[in-house]
């Protein structure tokens, strides 16, 4: 960015020509400008990286989010499982991130289909990349492995879960984010060389495709293939709802993930430094973080109320965990468009996104799909629901914008774009499904065949806190004494002998 | 602020003089590159600032989950859902309301003192007055003033009802008040270009009268009107108390607020590069960070004083009690969070726990039900905030961050004259009565359309498993078995829900 | 920061040469724009260093919110109330001492070595050493400490003992070790003017010693001298687990401990504006970048390393013990985060979860009962971090992190001798004589006066029905039948509360 100011003494020798020592003039004045652009691209690297090491450190809320969300949304007598799951995203993805997923993912210069430097940090920093840009990356990495493990929740082997769980986070979300966000990915819009798919490339600017989406689907066929929860059908196929445990834990990830969204969406420019001069002074790079924290944050507002309203009619009740659900949904489905569009067109399409959701979740139960947290039908249906959105809504001058130094790009249909860049969210989504599918699903039924995926009925009927993870979660009612043998407590938790303590205590308390 | 930078060629080719060959050419030259870096910093002025704004907007959105665990963890297990649904609400509703007319309402210049009339639903954003951030921060006080009213209430309201108020609240009552003491064209804004109410205008720096008593008289109307909640008060008047269900949620939500806060109080100056004199270490930067300071000062005195009044008023360490002092001491600072020195901030926080335990005897006395003393904590300490900022803000400070302006009024004990405290006793009295005027009567209206208060029977038994779908906490793990587990809870549900 | 922009008129105008008419003029001229730019600069740095160092404060500061749900969660349900209360004092007295004298005898140079003596009550700040944001981010610190110390004897504390202990914690012990090891006074600092400890002084960035190892060592004599809980080792001497009565809010602090710890390490660099050669794309920043990696790799190689040896221990996949060999690995880190390698952080999360695992089993044996694991944990966690940072630290990094005195020694396996790993010998030593010294005979003291441990009655019946006013759980709804429900929860309570 120092370039307009670059001051040469040759430059400005001729022109002080008559003065005495000109050069010593010119080289004084311009070593003097030096200094100045100097100190100006420090500032710039200051304020960009405390930007995005601040949105860094939002996203990775959104895992507490997750770990809050699942664990209030399963039964009691899975939390342990479920929460230990979600640490360990954070945790072995970290490691396995570091050591070569950041690498598969933008280590360019590298083919269109995956990088190859960087492995282990190696050469790190570089002028392309810092290590805050490795941590946020990290970030969303480990938000596409939480999204699946809600899919999946209640019923999987642990081991299972350590196995799918390095291997989407250390190779299949790479390569796609390679894809479609490193300068070199084939299909993104920020390709640096070459011509763009369609002369267009795929805006999915956070990631509706490249994380929503992949996660979205993976706990897909994690879920189709182990089938669902005992007592989620009955006989008659009638559905029966298993209530999570903890309605104030799905608030409370709900309320996380919202606060971590604003990491995720408005971080992702990963600088805010930047004049577009196209406005006037007032208006740059930080108008349209600033937007996009707005359209995000109407979209999940419009797709809650709207689910609100809708499952009171279908369902008859005001359900806050519904609501918390058609939230998240709204917010993955504008996390592809919400730099390019308008605040007015992400709530027009949000809307619907909402109504996604309802059908999914209709279509799912219809086909006997159990998927505790909605995983699927959410991060999978909302997400894809929102890369079309872009397609469609993408406005010219926001496109030119964020992606410059490519003038007039295609743009969202409805604004008078063309269809190109809808061609290309198209040909985003079909890639994505397919990949997931060839990677994921092969997987999930290799552990299926080895026995490695399902817990035993057993296993699940008595909880797998009890079985595997040392204990139940909660402990409300205290007997210390026997509260180290596993087999004294179960009995107080299993509704078996709940009445125990009512008819001693009953007739004491009138 | 990139003014001083600017550079006429002319000048400084005259300077060169005739003799210099083209000394024209030169001075352009080096005045071209100056201009260059008067551009850039006006860059990075943005930049940074904005980067400030969000983050400060983040945290105060933060709040809002701090309402809602705080909330849920203050009321009976079986109303949980409801009130978390309440606060989720806030959010949503707010968030459409505020961009489709709210903000335009309170920040719409150029426009007359009462109300503002531009940028209904962002047209035009953003403006050099106005950045798409300034929305966000706005929008996330918009919701914390409902979030407050929603606990006054807490318990017997029917959902409707919050839905109307809510959206009255935070789409048109809150934005006019915020119109009158925070944009430039507010009749009481001390930011007022024209002549000042009383010469000084009212310091409501982050507002613990605009958010704050807002929220909590409104509060007060809604629990007034509706009546305490059934077995709150026995047959004797004894109070009972009717305790929360969860403390780790009371705590939680708390400590979440008071994190909040820190976006609430010092990111009020939504600017933080903007220096009191070039080139020194002095400047905005320091003014934001003596707010942080003043603000923990004020919630920790508060916090302590609560702590050993409570204990010899009732002979416990309740944490709870402990945690809503914090709050009145926050709630009270925030008026004058920049504007007055660390030390005040102590009495400040002091003086707030008395009020508030003040305040809750008088509405024991008075029979009036608040299952989180939102009225009494908001609305009491707020006031006395007002009234605080008029008595102790420092000359110094008021002209660092009301600039422009210079011999305002200040403190009364800090030798700055009364005129402040008018101002400020105005701005008293006006909010009570224009929060009286609105929702008064809408409480009022929706309580004999007999759409503000639940039946009997509901309350009995709990909204979470009459109205919203099931009870909020399954520690049974048979699903087959909820309907014992809910009859446990409360008998004379049981037929409800089976 | 703005010498190289130094731009004098008498030179300028001698280049000018006579012939130049006012060529005074035009040089002036010419520099009076340069003072400007610079001065910018000066501003510009000042508001962001301010910004990235207020809101590391705040994230510093939701780890007190961490601690409180971590605690909260690892006892047990009859406990919460008390322990959630310690916690929320920490900070709010804790805010207090620091301002009144803390930040004074830490911070308050010019001064001894031994000791600071200026700032009390914040006077005379903000100055060009110290402005307001770090004295918060300070106290953010202050508070941890005392957080730490609290779970070592929760259960079994009065809750006087508690607030004597907690107030000399971070209002004298603590603040006098920052001074020895962060100030510029210190007489094992690093940053010390004068010469150094080993002439390289102790590198402990963000305090594993100075924050972590004073917190655990407190705990360690606070719970040796009161002993173990009633029944955490039965007749035969067997340890009993007493597990903690709620996962999710110890998954829950936990992770929130972690979001804070981003605050914790990279914050610690107070300042983010300060390129190693102005105008290359590596500076402070990516230093302040890589120490997040290193905090990050740290405590992940320690939660895996947990996980799996807890299993091979237990049979058991364990979430309560994999989060604390989180903390123990970023309890770690925490001294070396900024000079050591990626790669490095990986090994010191490695030892560290065995470290966090032998403590353990050395305090079954001992009959030491600490129901949060935090003398273990911080102690001996962080001493290992102290050692490690001896052993790993880069010269690279050493010199960009503590510049002005070039030829430093750095790590032992990086071939830089064995003088850093002197001085961080004598510092764990040191340390642990002043805690030693200071807290135990507090302890004793409080020990021999009764005030210390709470009677068996209270224990048995958990200090929340007979001191807090209440069970922190109410999952009945009618108020009534608390007693009841106190039976149900704790037949031996129920004389005490009716």
């Amino acid at each position: 960015m120092a370039d307009p100011l670059n001051c040469t003494a040759s430059d400005l020798l001729p022109i002080l020509g008559g003065a005495a020592n000109a050069t010593a003039v010119a080289t004084f004045i311009c070593s003097r400008f030096e200094a100045v652009s100097a100190k100006l691209s420090d500032a710039t690297y200051a304020i960009d990286n405390t930007y995005l090491l601040f949105s860094a450190y939002l996203v990775f809320a959104m895992q507490l989010g997750f770990a809050m969300l699942c664990a209030g949304s399963v039964r009691a007598k899975n939390t342990m499982n479920i929460m230990l799951t979600n640490v360990l995203d954070a945790a072995a993805g970290g490691l396995s991130y570091y050591l070569f997923g950041y690498a598969f993912a933008f280590g360019g210069p590298s083919n269109g289909f995956i990088g190859k430097h960087f492995f282990g940090l190696k050469e790190f920093p570089s002028l392309s990349a810092d290590y805050s840009f490795f941590l946020y990356q990290w970030a969303f990495a480990i938000a596409a492995a939480g999204i699946t493990s809600g899919s999946i929740a209640e019923r999987t082997q642990f081991v299972a879960y350590l196995i799918y769980s390095s291997f989407l986070t250390g190779f299949v979300y790479p390569i796609v984010s390679h894809w479609f966000w490193s300068g070199d990915g084939w299909a993104g819009a920020a390709k640096s060389r070459g011509d763009l798919l369609f002369g267009s490339g795929v805006i999915d600017f956070a990631g509706s495709g490249v994380v929503h989406m992949v996660g979205g689907i993976a706990g897909l066929w994690g879920a189709l293939i182990e089938g669902p929860r005992i007592g989620r059908f009955d006989r008659s196929g009638r559905s029966v709802a298993l209530r999570g445990h903890s309605a104030s834990l799905v608030v409370l990830g709900s309320f996380l993930l919202w606060f971590g969204w604003y990491g995720f969406n408005p971080g992702s420019f990963w600088t805010i430094l930047k004049s577009y001069g196209t406005r006037g002074p007032y208006y740059g790079q930080w108008s349209a973080v600033g937007r996009t924290a707005v359209t995000t944050t109407l979209a999940g507002s419009t797709a809650a109320l709207t689910t609100l309203f809708g499952k009171r009619f279908l369902v008859g009740h005001w359900n806050v965990i519904d609501v918390c659900n058609g939230l998240l949904g709204g917010f993955a489905a504008i996390t592809s468009g919400c730099a390019v569009v308008e605040p007015w067109a992400a709530i027009i399409w949000v809307l619907w996104a909402s109504w996604v959701l309802i059908g999914f979740n209709k279509l799912a139960e219809k086909l006997k799909y159990d998927d505790p947290l909605e995983a699927a039908q959410l991060h999978g249906g909302c997400g894809a629901w929102g890369v079309l959105f872009t397609g469609l809504f993408a406005k010219k001058a926001y496109v030119n914008e964020v992606y410059p130094d490519r003038p007039n790009r295609p743009y969202g249909l409805f604004m008078g774009g063309g269809g190109k860049l809808l061609a290309a969210q198209i040909i985003q989504i079909l890639v994505i499904v397919g990949w997931v599918t060839a990677t994921m699903a092969p997987l999930f039924l290799a552990l299926h065949k080895l026995k490695l995926l399902r817990v035993s009925s057993e296993d699940e009927m008595a909880g797998m806190d009890m079985t595997r993870h040392g204990g139940m979660a909660y402990i409300y009612h205290d007997q210390d004494d026997h509260s180290n043998l596993p087999q004294f407590r179960m009995n107080r938790i299993e509704p078996r002998d709940t009445p125990t303590p009512q008819p001693f205590s009953q007739p004491r308390s009138v | 602020m990139a003014a001083s930078l600017s550079c006429s060629s002319e000048q400084l080719a005259s300077l060169f003089g005739p003799n210099t060959t083209n000394a024209a050419a030169a001075a352009e030259y080096i005045c071209g590159q100056f201009s260059t870096v008067s551009n850039k910093f006006v860059d990075t002025a943005y930049a940074v600032d904005s980067t400030y704004l969000l983050f400060s907007a983040y945290l105060v959105f933060s709040m809002q989950l701090g309402f809602a665990m705080l909330c849920a963890g203050s009321v009976r297990a079986k109303n949980t859902m409801n009130i978390m649904l309440t606060n989720v609400l806030d959010a949503a509703a707010g968030g459409l309301f505020y961009y489709l007319f709210g903000f335009a309402f309170a920040f719409g210049t150029p426009s007359n003192g009462f109300i503002g009339r531009h940028f209904f639903g962002l047209k035009e954003m953003p403006s050099s007055s106005y950045d798409y951030s300034y929305f966000l921060y706005q929008w996330a006080f918009a919701i914390a003033a409902a979030g407050i009213t929603s606990g006054s209430i807490a318990e017997r309201t029917q959902f409707v009802a919050y839905l109307i108020y809510s959206s009255f609240l935070t789409g048109f009552v809150y934005p006019v008040v915020s119109h009158w003491f925070w944009s430039a064209d507010g009749w009481a804004s001390a930011f007022n270009t024209g002549n000042l109410l009383f010469g000084s205008g009212v310091i409501d720096f982050a507002g613990s009268g605009v958010v704050h008593m807002v929220g909590g008289i409104a509060g007060l109307y809604g629990a007034l009107i509706e009546g305490p909640r059934i077995g709150r008060f026995d047959h004797s008047g004894r109070a009972i108390a009717l305790r929360g269900h969860s403390a780790s949620l009371v705590v939680l939500g708390t400590f979440l607020l008071w994190f909040g806060w820190y976006g609430f109080n010092p990111g009020s100056f939504a600017k933080i590069l903007s220096p009191y004199t070039s080139g020194n270490y002095y400047g905005q930067w320091s003014a934001v960070g003596r707010t942080a300071v003043t603000t923990t000062l004020a919630g920790c005195t508060a916090a302590l004083t609560t702590l050993f009044g409570k204990r010899i008023l009732s002979g416990h360490w309740n944490v709870t009690d402990v945690c809503n002092g914090l709050l009145g001491g926050f709630a009270a600072i925030t008026a004058g969070c920049s504007v007055v020195e660390p030390w005040a901030a102590v009495i400040c926080g002091f003086v707030a726990a008395l009020v508030l335990i003040g305040c809750n005897k008088l509405a024991e006395k008075v029979k009036f039900d608040d299952p989180l003393e939102a009225a009494q904590l908001h609305g009491g300490c707020g006031t006395w905030g007002v009234i605080f900022t008029a008595l102790f803000a420092t000359e110094k400070y008021v002209n660092e961050v009301y600039p422009g302006k210079p011999g305002r009024p200040y403190g009364l004990f800090m030798g700055g004259g009364g005129r402040l405290l008018a101002a400020h006793i105005i701005q008293i009295l006006v909010i009570i009565g224009w929060v009286t005027a609105t929702m008064g009567p809408l409480f009022y209206a929706l309580h004999k359309l007999n759409l503000l208060r639940i039946s009997e029977d509901d309350e009995m038994a709990g909204m979470d498993l009459t109205r919203h779908g099931g009870f909020a906490y399954v520690y049974e793990d048979d699903a087959h078995k909820n309907g014992l587990q809910m009859r446990r809870i409360e008998p004379s549900a049981s037929p409800n829900t089976l």
